[in-house]
């Protein structure tokens, strides 16, 4: 798939995955899952820019573009199967939602292209009547305020100030950063392949410390099994996934694979 | 005062103010009750859309102000320079969309519709007075509540907020409707 | 055009003016010779002053303006003078304890504590007496400091700004301790 434009030009993941459902001309209350999934992963290796801020939110999306895969790919639990939603449901109603307000801003756009052909006036209150300023009566103003109240309102927003500077975070520095580079664990899992050639996934994955170093392992297994260095099996369904690793050497990936 | 007197004295004050108005304060000054006045106003209103007139009468959310029609901007921007207006991007105008539906809404609550980070834009739509902070949201953190403004209104041709297209269920059928029409014609082209 | 739309437009553009306009301009903005646009301001300037109308066309040296009639004087000093409604807001209230705890302070430090703009609260403050500019920062673009009035403390029986309840560093720790905590207890969960 030829890709001809930048994923800069969207306004975030929700703008591309509708780019994509209408690229691939298909219902958004049917989206193959599959194919969008694989599209928008294509997409966001594209990202050259080192945007923390803007890669996160795309790959929260990727997150869940894979967990819905994962989910649709699982059998039917007969028994439920009644109850059981869509795992596309709650995507396609953000989806729709969002198509919504973009779909209304349009319709803002003339409407304000039509206002602005609408001409006000300055007033033009004659001096003397002008020169008469009402005089504000502080005192009724602040009727309803004690010191107290004032004390209080200004602890609130101090307290507020303190809320929003994370403690933890800001003890770790830059902690984040290293959580997303996928262009270190792929050298990681290549470094395990060659100690270890053959090994379980969930063993991999159990060795991940928090679920953006999982998202990341996994991506990272995806990336190395479609440049052919990793092999997987498995023999049944649940069964554990088998992995081979078979590339002789920790290396340089392309640039365009790297998502940091 | 004769209904006629006290036509010409509104009109002689929203001239005058060129702002606009609240119906309290006419009413004040033309010493007459809310209600009274604001039949007056409208009846004016009517007056001004049916004549041949060049200006009119808006109300907006429960003030009104004079202003031009919009089919007089031609003659008018023959004769004066009418200074541009800020442009405002698809980026802001989805996320004042978003606000002008859902307030009084939270920057989060925006971020979780856009899937995006949305500081920037809210800023500048304060920056241009399409949105202002209406009060605080009473949870954890109480995070600021935002709404549009009089110029929102204004700038839109927009009367008050009901005045909005309603998007009641059936419209969003009749938007997926369309969505997949579109997707259908895209497919048969 | 005919003449009625003439008329329309001629009423829009004297609308926007405000100011007088040459007789020579009017008409090239309509695209009719002057003679004719004369005859037909002339027409709408004796209907204006026929019927009971506000507001009215002056003929001055060549040009013409619109404004009100003087009989509507008293309407006009009436609107200025009806009181409008002044309340602090939640937002106004928030910026006021803002100043008044950390003045002398700047426009940017206030946005800083509360990470919106807020030129209109402070401005709505001004307006209200409650808050002045108290000097100029010594720093790049000398920026705006502002600070509480003497209004502002003497409606609160206070003599000067040492007389304002304290906010204590114990409390402040406190605070960081409880933002802690709740972190701590999202993370367990």
């Amino acid at each position: 798939m030829g890709i001809s434009v930048k994923l800069e030009a969207f306004e975030g993941p929700l703008d591309l995955l509708l780019h994509l459902i209408d690229k691939n001309k298909v219902n958004i209350n049917d989206i193959p899952i599959v194919e969008i999934t694989e599209q928008y992963m294509e997409y966001i290796r594209q990202i050259k820019k080192k945007d923390l801020d803007v890669m996160s939110e795309f790959l929260v999306m990727a997150a869940t573009l894979i967990n819905i895969k994962s989910k649709m790919l699982l059998p039917k639990d007969e028994k439920k199967e009644e109850e059981e939603q869509d795992p596309r449901q709650e995507l396609v109603e953000r989806l729709l939602e969002y198509k919504m307000y973009k779909y209304i801003s349009m319709d803002l756009k003339d409407r304000e292209l039509d206002a602005a052909k609408i001409m006000y006036r300055e007033s033009s209150i004659p001096r003397e009547i002008a020169d008469y300023k009402e005089k504000i009566d502080t005192d009724s103003l602040l009727s309803d305020l004690t010191l107290a109240k004032l004390h209080r309102i200004f602890e609130s927003v101090v307290k507020k100030q303190v809320d929003k500077i994370d403690p933890i975070r800001s003890k770790f520095g830059k902690i984040e950063k290293e959580e997303v580079n996928l262009s270190e664990k792929i050298q990681t899992i290549q470094r395990y392949g060659l100690l270890h050639r053959t090994f379980r996934f969930r063993g991999l994955l159990e060795k991940q410390s928090g679920k953006m170093n999982v998202i990341v392992t996994f991506l990272g297994v995806l990336e190395l099994i479609k440049v052919g260095q990793l092999e997987i099996v498995q023999n049944n369904l649940f069964d554990d996934i088998v992995i081979t690793f078979t590339g002789n050497a920790v290396t340089e990936l392309d640039d365009n694979l790297v998502l940091n | 005062m004769e209904i006629k007197k006290l036509e010409a004295a509104i009109e002689a004050i929203l001239f005058t103010m060129g702002e606009a108005v609240e119906l309290e304060r006419i009413a004040a000054a033309v010493e007459h009750d809310v209600d009274t006045t604001r039949k007056i106003i409208r009846n004016m209103m009517d007056r001004y859309e049916g004549e041949n007139r060049g200006i009119q009468i808006i109300e907006l959310d429960g003030a009104f102000q004079m202003c031009t029609k919009a089919e007089m901007y031609d003659a008018i921007v023959k004769i004066t320079h009418v200074p541009k207006k800020h442009v405002l991007t698809d980026v802001l105008l989805e996320t004042l969309s978003i606000i002008a539906y859902k307030q009084p809404i939270t920057k989060l609550e925006i971020e979780a519709i856009r899937g995006v980070k949305s500081d920037h834009s809210v800023n500048k739509l304060i920056e241009y007075n399409l949105v202002c902070e209406v009060g605080r949201m009473d949870a954890p953190g109480r995070p600021i509540l935002f709404g549009t403004t009089e110029d929102f209104l204004r700038s839109f041709g927009i009367h008050s907020l009901e005045d909005l297209p309603v998007l009641n269920p059936e419209k969003l059928e009749d938007f997926k409707l369309e969505a997949e029409e579109e997707i259908q014609l895209k497919l048969d082209v």
